[in-house]
């Protein structure tokens, strides 16, 4: 089977983001994304509650090394300072690379 | 006379917070008794309001509307000048409480029931007028009116906002359907009401326990704040109300709403605005000492200032 | 008389939907909702069952099987020929007019009774008849019947589908329990049922809202079946109740059930059997053109022909 | 008489299950129906309460503990002896069958207040009661008593879980309002009670189903087990019903609560503190056998038991 | 601590292939896999209905290369004509490889 | 954009381990954790109930190469005896080192 690099960006931060996160994406021209909702701990505590503003979001993206490297970038310009945020990079494979 | 059942399933959830107990209602049916809450409160006053003239409610409005912009206003400087908080935490914090609380509202309002007091049902109106303009004033205060907010997106935010869709997609329906329309969806939005009230206190002592902890690291500033706020904006409220000529029971409504402090759409709005501003100490200040201190406290005394305005000045 | 609160509470989904708003029941709330429709539905068709000779209804079920299966043979010359679609896409959406939607049936079934017009309860049995046949027609359409098709698979995920299984369920549990029985749990399954309808519109106007979108990339002709066919299946329906000999409300619920499309089964069905075909067309006429079109004119209208078919030829 | 809904409710869920059905309720909504339901009990207690002098108490719920006790200890050694389990599976079911089943007892409730048989309302009281002892019971047979249980976190597990808090929580309701203050909030707790209780056995008819696949498994024993000691259990609980003076009804629902067994706290506590033990086998006895036997049989045989202690011996 | 490679191959589609994925997934004897909900978007266009037409799932299977291929290669000629999917495989390492 | 290399645990457990793992955790001294809840099949049977017992929650954990190895040797030498639960280990890049 012939497949191709990718990367996969994963974002874990503040469901109250969501719509906004996904306006941003669109202008870095990504080709897709996924979101599920989660929980977690971090350096700005414990984010477990039932409602938005207590909420995290995990989005996947999977993208060219170029799109994810100015996403990130943006991010961490954009969001690190304010927002409950992690962001981190893997590598994959995929079938469809004119599809990412 | 009894205590009221909601408040003891609101004590209920603090305390099983505060013993760090597991329970905990799942997300969808805390919001599912918010959509009911709200659709309720609207129902009931669209309703009254179909019996209105809605031209003399106008000027009522505006001056409801120069109430959320007052409260802000006040709050501001104390928090700035007493408090010595940032700029952005002020602004926040302020809008807040320029704002108004659905559930405090709504405990108000099976408070005055339960005693059979009456009171304007359309005072549900001003809930939906009093949301958006502390925002507005917070979000200036924080940022000035030129730089790079993006205010039309703070717009939709805000009048596309489940709360006031909610609120006022009921205020409409009740209004158009009216009195016997509504009657046949009685069973569920007013036969439930102090039921589903009772749950959602059950889940907003949960909440509130929870806002407690931040406390703690925010000493006791706010808890002051928390505390003397809402009894500065239940009198000014109250003030309106009696110069507006409510009854005694709309005038305690108002007085709730003046010192209740936002802790949906408000601390969302902010988030999005003024993301430099810390929430966790909105949210402690609003659900961890307002929020329980109107429930048990202050609404009582705020019908108290209403009798005795009325009572004294007619 | 003023407009029915269920409808308003459609109106209100819708507008917020297409405003963009934030609204958004939780999955969990909508699937809810849904059983407890379902639910009541079946309960009292079942107790009226009970009082029946399940003989007598023997021919009235086949020939309602008959209007299934008429309907979406009807319906698939239409798309295929006027429409131009291919052939799994005309197959498809043809199933989903050839079947029944529950959500349509309840608005007719709370439009009878606010208006007082009595009907036969029992034509409950008829929803669950008419789910089937068309998905069975559609899928022999799309693929021919010797072909790959897995139809086992098929009437499993056809017979024990959620809907299938709590209408049947209901049916059952009314039909064994009768009205004394049902008695105690009147409360949620009767008492609410109007509210609980309410608060599904809501639901449905938004996701009708969001199939609208998809319609401004099919163009005109599927807008056009959407409003043609629910009044050719509707007409076919209430000839068909008014040789049945059914009262006059039972003919009207027997034209709705006719000219109402899927949004449930059909689609998730076709969705696994005819992958081919294109679920936003489908789902664009049934949710966003032919759910609102019956909700706001289309039931009344049922009920008129009813009305003159047994006013001019009895 | 006719059969009562609940049952069928369940019998369908049953079905639904068996036949691999796809109906599903949201797992929100469960936990939604489980709160209602622990505090429509604790609150129906709790008011009852209000008019009893807790003192007099005192001795019953003593009694009651040694119950839980009892009953750990005799399910022990018939799982090691007869069923040849090791120590750890035996002790964790011995420990299921020495505690409750809230739905059980909502069942039995149900059916006692449809033949119109008065019982104590304060037995709600020994369902909270009974949770406890036969897990501590249960841990220490299974692990000794010196040995490296956390029983603190034990601890804090029991009594800070859901069923208890709610439970606990809405008896304290229940007795601070009294019953001219929880009438305010009846629509919901008590009005739909029943119709919650149909949701919920659907769901548990669900759940069972799932349950049953297991036995297939694990042989005759479990199923003879999950039979017979709810009977012996039952037989032990009336006799102490009667010795405490109970009436009928409440010998009755004591007989119940002893005869059922755990679903959802023992459980989650054996899988904390002895998780060498397999949750399949305890669950497959308790949900898979006892509590259908329960609903389809224990319970009638149990108010028979009842009638005819009371009968014959006074 | 000793560890030995895997796949992961996540698979993002339509929730209302849950059912058939699972009997796919027990054909290539894979030894187990994880489901979350999900939403998200892609050339299908937005998927984030509250209902399971509109609603994706988020499929994760830890295996070996060999049944990774296969089980792409079975997606790719069966699915991804016809519905929103997507799959990528990454590497991870697992303690125990017997499991896998 | 400069980026570091760290390990991403995943934990595949039972619901019901959630309190339990957020307090190893801590002890392990990562700094964060991210929750999603889920369903699955692996060598404990099909586990996708609506309760608490018959459910899976999925964990990530960001953290060094050290603290992955320790932790999941911990895991390992208690949990994956008694308890439905899988757990790999992936490699992936973040931007801010001294936040992991
Ligand atoms: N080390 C980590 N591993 C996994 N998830 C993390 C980690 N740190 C933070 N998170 C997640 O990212 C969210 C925001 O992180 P923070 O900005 O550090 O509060 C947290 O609520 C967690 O869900
Ligand atoms: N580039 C991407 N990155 C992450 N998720 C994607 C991407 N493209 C598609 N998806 C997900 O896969 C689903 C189906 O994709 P598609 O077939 O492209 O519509 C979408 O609804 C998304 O949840
Ligand atoms: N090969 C696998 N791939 C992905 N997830 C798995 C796999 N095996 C097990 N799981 C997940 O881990 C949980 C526990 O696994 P087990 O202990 O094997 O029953 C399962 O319920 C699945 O959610
Ligand atoms: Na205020
Ligand atoms: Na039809
Ligand atoms: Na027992």
């Amino acid at each position: 089977m012939n497949t191709t690099r990718r990367k996969l960006v994963t974002i874990v931060t503040e469901a109250v983001l969501e719509k906004e996160l996904v306006s941003v994406m669109e202008r870095f021209r990504v080709t897709g994304y996924t979101v599920t909702d989660a929980r977690g701990r971090g350096s700005h505590g414990v984010r477990d509650a039932g409602w938005e503003l207590g909420a995290n979001i995990r989005v996947e993206i999977v993208c060219t090394e170029d799109v994810a490297g100015n996403l990130v970038e943006h991010l961490k310009e954009n969001y690190y300072r304010d927002y409950a945020m992690i962001v981190f990079i893997g590598e994959i494979e995929v079938v469809r690379p004119e599809k990412f | 006379m009894s205590i009221d059942p909601v408040i003891l399933f609101f004590l209920l959830g603090l305390a099983a917070g505060m013993l760090r107990s597991e329970l905990r209602l799942p997300p969808a049916v805390y919001e599912f008794l918010t959509v009911v809450l709200l659709l309720s409160i609207g129902l009931k006053g669209g309703v009254e309001l179909a019996q209105q003239s809605l031209l003399r409610l106008l000027p009522e409005i505006v001056a409801v509307i120069g109430l959320g912009v007052a409260l802000t206003l006040i709050a501001y400087p104390l928090l700035r000048g007493v408090g010595r908080f940032p700029r952005p935490d002020a602004a926040s914090i302020a809008a807040h409480y320029g704002s108004v609380s659905v559930g405090t509202y709504a405990v108000a309002l099976a408070y005055l029931t339960s005693l059979g007091v009456d009171f304007e049902e359309h005072i549900a109106l001003f809930l939906v007028v009093l949301e958006m303009p502390a925002i507005v004033v917070g979000v200036a205060l924080a940022k000035g009116i030129s730089r790079d907010v993006r205010w039309r997106r703070l717009f939709h935010e805000i009048f596309l906002g489940k709360s006031l869709v909610l609120l006022t997609g009921g205020l409409l329906i009740g209004w158009a359907a009216g009195p016997q329309g509504v009657a046949s969806i009685e069973g569920l939005f007013f036969g439930l009401f102090k039921g589903v009230l009772a749950l959602f206190l059950l889940e907003m002592g949960l909440l509130a326990a929870a806002q407690m902890a931040g406390l703690r690291r925010y000493g006791l500033f706010l808890i002051g704040f928390g505390v003397v706020m809402p009894l500065i904006g239940a009198a000014i409220g109250a003030a309106l109300g009696w110069a507006l000529a409510l009854s005694v029971g709309g005038t305690a409504l108002l007085a709730t709403l003046a010192g209740s402090a936002s802790y949906i759409a408000v601390p969302a709005a902010m988030r999005l605005t003024v993301p430099e501003s810390d929430p966790t100490l909105s949210l402690a200040a609003s659900l961890g000492v307002t929020f329980p201190f109107n429930v048990f406290f202050g609404i009582p005394l705020y019908l108290a200032m209403a009798q005795s305005l009325h009572g004294s000045l007619r």
